[in-house]
Order: C-alpha cells, then sequence, then structure tokens
C-alpha cells in the first residue's frame, strides 16, 4: 500500500492515511509515507501547510484526527517512540539562564544517557569551542540553534524529528546540520525535516513528502 | 371602599410582616433563572448570525475537505 | 446494554441530538412551567404559616430546590465530565461544559435565598454557617470551571480542562463540606442551628417536591437549548449546520 | 526504563530547577517579601493591641503564606512554555509525571521553605504564644507541600491559557479552603491548650495522598491544557 524502501528491519516511521483536523477544519493530511533507518525524509510545504503540525503528529504531541502513525514500531508518544526519538522545534527549549554546557547535560539526563564524545567534545564540534561556560542568554540565534543541534547529536535518539534546522544558521551551520543529518544517517539513524523550500539542503535525501495548503 | 379580594390580596402580598424577605428571595430566583434563559436566546441569535455570515461569505466555495 | 450502547452512540451523534433536543426541549419546559404554577400555589397560598417562622419558611420552597439542585447538577457534570476526559465525545464536553452556568445559577439562587432567610431567622444576612459557607465554596468551583473554560482559545480543549477542574472539584466538595462543618463546631459561637420548618407538615411538602421536580425539568430544558447553541457554535463546519442554518432563515 | 536512569532524570530536574532559581535569586526572594509586607500591615490595620493581635496571629501567618505561595505559582510552568523546554519534557522518554515531582519539589524548595524560615519571627512579632509556635511550624510543614502539590496541578490546567493569575486563585481557593481550616484550627487548638493532633494527622494523610497522586493528575492536566 505504501512505497517502503526495501528494507529487512520495519520503517522507523509509518504513516497510512495520515492526517490532522482543527476545529474540523483539515490542516494536512492524508498522508501515506514510510522512513526507513538511513534515511533522511525532507518535508516540504508552504507556510501554514502543517509542517510543524506532522512533526507533532509524529513526536506524539498531538493525536492524529485521522488514519495511523507507527513511530519506531510504537504509537507515537509512547515510551518506545519517546526513547528513541530527539526532537528540535522553534524554540529551541534552552534555558537562557544556564550555559551551554549546563543545557547539554539537561538535555542527557532527561534521556539517561552518557555518551562517550561527552558534552564538551561535541561543543568543540558544532563550532561553539570557548563557549561551554557562557549563559545560554549571551549566545547569538546561529549560536543556540548549534547547542541545539549538539544536544541532538547527544541523545540516544535513532529518530530526528526537526522543524526548519537551516532556519538562522550561516553557510557553516548548514554545512553543520548537513554534516550531522549524514553522520546520523551513516550510522542507522533516521531523520524527518521540515523545510520551507531549502536551497542548500542535504544530498541524501530518502524520501519526499510535499503537503499542499 | 376595599373589597374582600383586595384585602385578601393586601394580606397575601404582606406575607406575615415578611414580605421584605420573602418577595426578594422569589424574585432572585425567576429573574436569575430568566437570565440563564436569556443569555442562552442571546447567544443564540448571535451563533446564528456568525454562521449566516459565514455561509454568504463562502456562497458556493467549500471549505477545505481533506479526509 | 445493547440498547444502552445504541442510545449513548445516536446521543452522541452532535446532529442526532440537535433534533432530540430539540424535540424534548417544549415537553421539558411545559412540565417544568406547569409543576411550578402548581407548586407555587401550593406554597405561597395553601399552605398555612409556619408555628414559629410565620410566612417567612416560604423561602423554603424556592431556597431548597435551588440547593438540591446546586448538587444534583454538579453531579450530572461531574459525570459529563469524567467521560469528557477518558473517552473524549464531544457531546459529554457540551454537556458538562453547558451544565456549569445553571449549576452557578442554582448556587447563586441558593446564596441569596439562604441569606434572605437567615436576615428574620438569625437577625442576619449572612453568617458562616457550615451550610451557607459550602453553597459559597461551590459556588466558586463552578466559577473556577466556567472561568478556566473561557481561558482558551479553542473550546474542546478548554472543555477537556475544565472537565478535569470539575473532576477534581468533585473530590474536594466532600472535603470542602466535612471540614467547614468541622470549623464549624470548633468556633462554637457561630453555631446555628439550621433553618427548617418546625414540622413537615403535608400541605407543605407536596408543593417543595413539585417545585423541585420543576427545578430539575427547568434545567432539562435550559441545559437542551444551551447544547444545541454550543453545538451549532462547534460543529460550525458541518453540512447539518449549514442546512440548520438556512431552515432557520427560512422559518423567520 | 531502569530505576538509575529514573533517578537520574529526577536529580537532573531537580538540579536544573534549583539552578535556575539561583541563578534568579532576587525574584526567589519576592514570596518572602510579600508575605513580611502583607503581615507588618495587620497591625497597622487592627491596631497594636497585643491580645487582639495575638488570637489572629496564627490565622494571619498561614494566609499570608498561602498567598505568598500564590504569587510564585503562575511562573511555574511560564518559562519552560516560554522556551519550549516544557516541549522537550513531555517528549523525554521519562514518565512526564516523575520530571513533575522533581518540578513540584523544587518549587517547594525554593518558594515555601524561605518562608517557613520567616513565618516563626511573622508569628512571633505578632505575638502568637510561644507554646503553639511548633504547632504552628508543624502545621506549615504539612500544608505548604499540600498547597505547592495541589496548586501546581492546577497551574498545568491552566498551563495552554495567557493569562492565569486571577484564575488560578480563584481555582485555588475551593482546595485551600480545607487546608487553612485543619491548619488554622490546630494552631488555634494549641493556643487554647487543647488537643491540635487531630487536625494535623488529616494534614499528614491529606500530604501523604497528594504525593502520590498531584504527579500523575499534573501529568494528565498539562497533557489536557497543552492538548497532546
Amino acid at each position: 500500500m505504501t512505497p517502503t524502501l526495501a528494507s529487512s528491519t520495519p520503517p522507523m516511521i509509518e504513516a497510512r492515511g495520515l492526517g490532522f483536523a482543527r476545529r474540523d477544519e483539515g490542516v494536512f493530511g492524508p498522508l501515506d509515507f514510510a522512513l526507513s533507518g538511513g534515511g533522511i525524509g525532507l518535508i516540504e510545504g508552504d507556510n501554514g501547510s502543517g509542517k510543524t503540525t506532522l512533526l507533532r503528529v509524529l513526536a506524539g504531541l498531538l493525536r492524529p484526527s485521522f488514519g495511523t502513525a507507527r513511530v519506531l514500531g510504537a504509537e507515537p508518544g509512547s515510551e518506545t517512540a519517546r526513547e528513541g526519538t530527539a526532537t528540535m522545534g522553534h524554540l529551541l527549549g534552552l534555558k537562557a539562564d544556564l550555559s551551554a554546557l549546563e543545557n547539554l547535560r539537561i538535555g542527557m539526563g532527561l534521556y539517561g544517557h552518557k555518551p562517550t564524545p561527552g558534552p564538551f567534545a561535541m561543543l568543540t564540534q558544532v563550532g561553539l569551542e570557548g563557549y561551554a561556560d557562557e549563559p545560554v542568554r549571551s549566545l547569538s540565534a546561529g549560536q543556540k540553534k548549534r547547542v541545539a543541534l549538539a544536544r541532538l547529536a547527544l541523545l540516544p535518539a535513532r529518530l530526528w524529528l526537526l522543524d526548519e534546522p537551516y532556519a538562522n544558521l550561516d553557510r557553516h551551520g548548514i554545512n553543520l546540520v548537513n554534516d550531522l543529518l549524514t553522520a546520523h544517517a551513516a550510522a542507522g539513524g533516521a531523520a524527518l525535516v521540515t523545510s520551507h523550500g531549502a536551497v542548500s539542503f542535504h544530498q541524501g535525501v530518502t524520501c519526499t513528502v510535499r503537503l499542499a495548503a | 371602599m376595599r373589597s374582600v379580594e383586595t384585602l385578601r390580596m393586601d394580606k397575601f402580598l404582606a406575607m406575615g410582616g415578611f414580605a421584605q424577605y420573602v418577595w426578594p428571595a422569589y424574585a432572585a430566583f425567576f429573574v436569575i433563572l430568566a437570565g440563564d434563559v436569556l443569555a442562552t436566546v442571546v447567544r443564540r441569535r448571535r451563533v446564528l448570525r456568525e454562521l449566516r455570515g459565514r455561509l454568504a461569505r463562502q456562497g458556493t466555495r467549500r471549505p477545505r475537505v481533506s479526509a | 446494554m445493547n440498547a444502552f450502547k445504541l442510545w449513548y452512540h445516536k446521543l452522541g451523534s452532535p446532529p442526532y441530538f440537535y433534533v432530540f433536543a430539540g424535540y424534548i426541549q417544549p415537553w421539558l419546559w411545559t412540565i417544568a412551567l406547569l409543576l411550578a404554577a402548581v407548586g407555587l400555589y401550593g406554597g405561597l397560598v395553601l399552605a398555612p404559616p409556619d408555628a414559629l417562622q410565620g410566612d417567612a419558611f416560604r423561602i423554603i420552597f424556592v431556597h431548597v430546590p435551588a440547593a438540591w439542585m446546586s448538587l444534583f447538577v454538579y453531579g450530572v457534570m461531574a459525570v459529563s465530565a469524567f467521560v469528557a476526559v477518558i473517552w473524549r465525545p464531544k457531546m459529554a464536553e457540551v454537556l458538562a461544559m453547558e451544565s456549569a452556568p445553571i449549576g452557578a445559577a442554582f448556587t447563586l439562587i441558593a446564596l441569596i435565598t439562604g441569606s434572605l432567610w437567615g436576615k428574620p431567622m438569625w437577625g442576619t444576612y449572612w453568617t458562616w454557617d457550615a451550610r451557607l459557607t459550602s453553597e459559597l465554596v461551590l459556588f466558586f468551583i463552578y466559577l473556577g470551571i466556567i472561568g478556566l473554560y473561557h481561558a482558551f482559545d479553542d473550546p474542546r480543549q478548554g472543555a477537556r480542562a475544565a472537565s478535569f477542574l470539575a473532576m477534581i472539584g468533585a473530590v474536594n466538595l466532600p472535603i470542602v463540606h466535612y471540614s467547614v462543618v468541622w470549623w464549624n463546631t470548633l468556633h462554637q459561637g457561630t453555631t446555628v442551628h439550621y433553618f427548617g420548618p418546625s414540622s413537615i407538615a403535608p400541605s407543605m411538602l407536596w408543593p417543595l417536591l413539585l417545585m423541585t421536580i420543576a427545578a430539575k425539568f427547568y434545567y432539562g430544558a435550559s441545559l437542551m437549548g444551551r447544547s444545541r447553541v454550543a453545538l451549532l457554535s462547534l460543529e460550525r463546519g458541518k453540512d447539518w449546520v449549514a442546512d440548520e442554518v438556512r431552515g432557520d432563515t427560512a422559518h423567520g | 526504563m531502569s530505576a538509575a536512569s529514573l533517578g537520574g532524570a529526577f536529580r537532573t530536574m531537580l538540579v536544573r530547577d534549583l539552578l535556575l532559581a539561583w541563578r534568579r535569586r532576587g525574584d526567589a526572594m519576592l514570596p518572602v517579601l510579600y508575605a513580611i509586607i502583607v503581615a507588618t500591615l495587620f497591625p497597622f490595620a487592627l491596631g497594636p493591641e497585643h491580645a487582639l493581635l495575638a488570637r489572629i496571629a496564627g490565622g494571619v501567618v498561614l494566609v499570608t503564606v498561602l498567598l505568598a505561595m500564590l504569587l510564585a505559582l503562575d511562573n511555574v510552568f511560564r518559562g519552560d512554555l516560554d522556551d519550549g523546554a516544557l516541549e522537550q519534557m513531555l517528549l523525554a522518554p521519562q514518565p512526564l509525571s516523575l520530571l513533575l515531582a522533581a518540578r513540584m519539589l523544587a518549587y517547594w524548595l525554593v518558594t515555601a521553605l524561605p518562608l517557613l524560615l520567616v513565618a516563626p519571627v511573622l508569628a512571633y512579632m505578632l505575638g502568637l504564644e510561644p507554646a503553639a509556635q511548633p504547632v504552628l511550624l508543624l502545621a506549615l510543614l504539612l500544608a505548604t507541600p499540600l498547597l505547592a502539590l495541589l496548586g501546581i496541578v492546577l497551574t498545568a490546567l491552566t498551563a495552554g491559557t495567557r493569562r492565569s493569575g486571577m484564575l488560578l486563585s480563584l481555582m485555588l481557593l475551593p482546595l485551600a479552603v480545607p487546608i487553612v481550616i485543619f491548619a488554622a484550627g490546630a494552631v488555634g487548638a494549641a493556643q487554647q491548650g487543647l488537643p491540635w493532633v487531630a487536625p494535623l494527622a488529616w494534614l499528614a494523610a491529606a500530604l501523604a495522598l497528594a504525593l502520590v497522586l498531584a504527579p500523575l493528575a499534573c501529568a494528565t492536566a498539562l497533557r489536557i491544557a497543552l492538548d497532546t
């Protein structure tokens, strides 16, 4: 029924007739798509076409109005799904009063995870060397985004749900996102990314979901 | 000359000297419930007006249907 | 069980409920008004004055039905709220949220009539008597539920949040009553015997019962009317609402 | 989900909230300042007559502490909602109720604990008998966590609304009535030399129940208010 990639493992995201309506007015859908490990999905659409809403449904923050979605083989928002999923939204979820390093530690603590290249090394990797103890308040919008990207890379999540990861980033930042995505996919992970017409988007997109306004 | 009827009515309205408590209590009962009904009537009119406006705006154009 | 399920699903569908409510509403109104007319005649004219309270006891015919209804409506609202939070049917949300203002109205009536009765009996309009105090807290609970419902932009989300609050209130209400009674016995200065007639004569019992039943039918009628409006507003995108609005325009 | 990672998440949240409060320690002192101001106004309003002040001291301190806690309640989820941290909490693999329990503990430590420290001073200034002082402290020790637990559940319900300060007070009042009655009842009984254990035992029982149920209710409330 759905065009799945030939793969022995079940898809990380599987949507069947998935749609969402707010106050009985359709926001998106019905959608059919699947995303497997190693794949990067792109959600395209204009403003107001429901890209963020789709991500929120898949994250389990909103209940689908019709159709079904499976995330990591489980119900969106279930413990299995949440354990293997990391998200980055418009709001980055960083505490402005805490330092970059403290913010990363909180993110890791919430997932109960201690990765080997630690948060310090990860900050260097996203180009924030020397900013570890800087309060997030004093960072620029792009630097904040990099902190959020560092947190994303530190979490033990196989599936990434990224809402406009390229926004606020310069050319280096965009390359950074693409590098992180490549590494994530190479390690067998999957990512679903929204964009309203990405210019320098990642080369290895395996599936595209178009949302009509 | 006051008729027997009027006298009985006066006696009834006096409520044995408790008129100033009994009648306001009954008034409160009916005024508040009437307010409840009136609020519904006013709201129904407003909602219908809104819906008529909505209908006229849409005309032949159908609302976005997704399913 | 099967008949119940059928009934639940049929009435759970907004257009069906709309028609059903519109059909029974006039009947509820008629019964409520008839019972109230007879009850009022019995209470105000036929029943003899009370031996101790004179004619002041006649407030009972509005106070007691209102006080009972303030709890009865809360009970209905709490059950609908429970269903609304657990299974999320639209109708349960509507019934719970449209019950709240009616319950608040009855609570307000109970408070006003109670204090009007208190003046000739206790010599003061307000005393921190256990029942009046509980009724006041109940009024605040109703106001909180209504306020929370309207604080949300999305009425369905507001209905669910307020329903949850109604459930918390249902647990809290007996605790409030118990604590207020305890508090009253602790501070013996304000303990007053709750008013009531010196003896319950049949001549005052039947008007009281009629008024109580009339109040229940009034609640039913008002709830149907309110729910119909709420459904029109909630289901504005649906075809049946458009048909209804066109029909309404055609009729007048 | 291992017990270790549950404990780790709880600790992470607690440390986070305490650290945030520390970075803004000026804000954390506001409820204390508010309580001192309110309690100070009473003698001016009622006159410095010792007997009258001594009689109402317990009740004044209790109500003052309650109002001061209410002042800080509105901000419990505001910051996390505005910067998206609340969403990260909802999406974390740990049970939401566990993270909220940490949030509640942090709120009590940051808001109620300083109030508990000034409460005896305020009660003394208002002339509360020394014999009733320990009872007042014990009553506050039971009443403040109960208020914190219940208050945060209600705050969670208003999380999706724009402005909620006044509404929150209205919603909290019916829940606060029994708490105030039992806490003040115990203090009043102690002032009159009567047994005061029973009302405090009721408060303790309610607290035990709330400790288990409030985080779960709060998680449900938050999911409803944020429509998830």
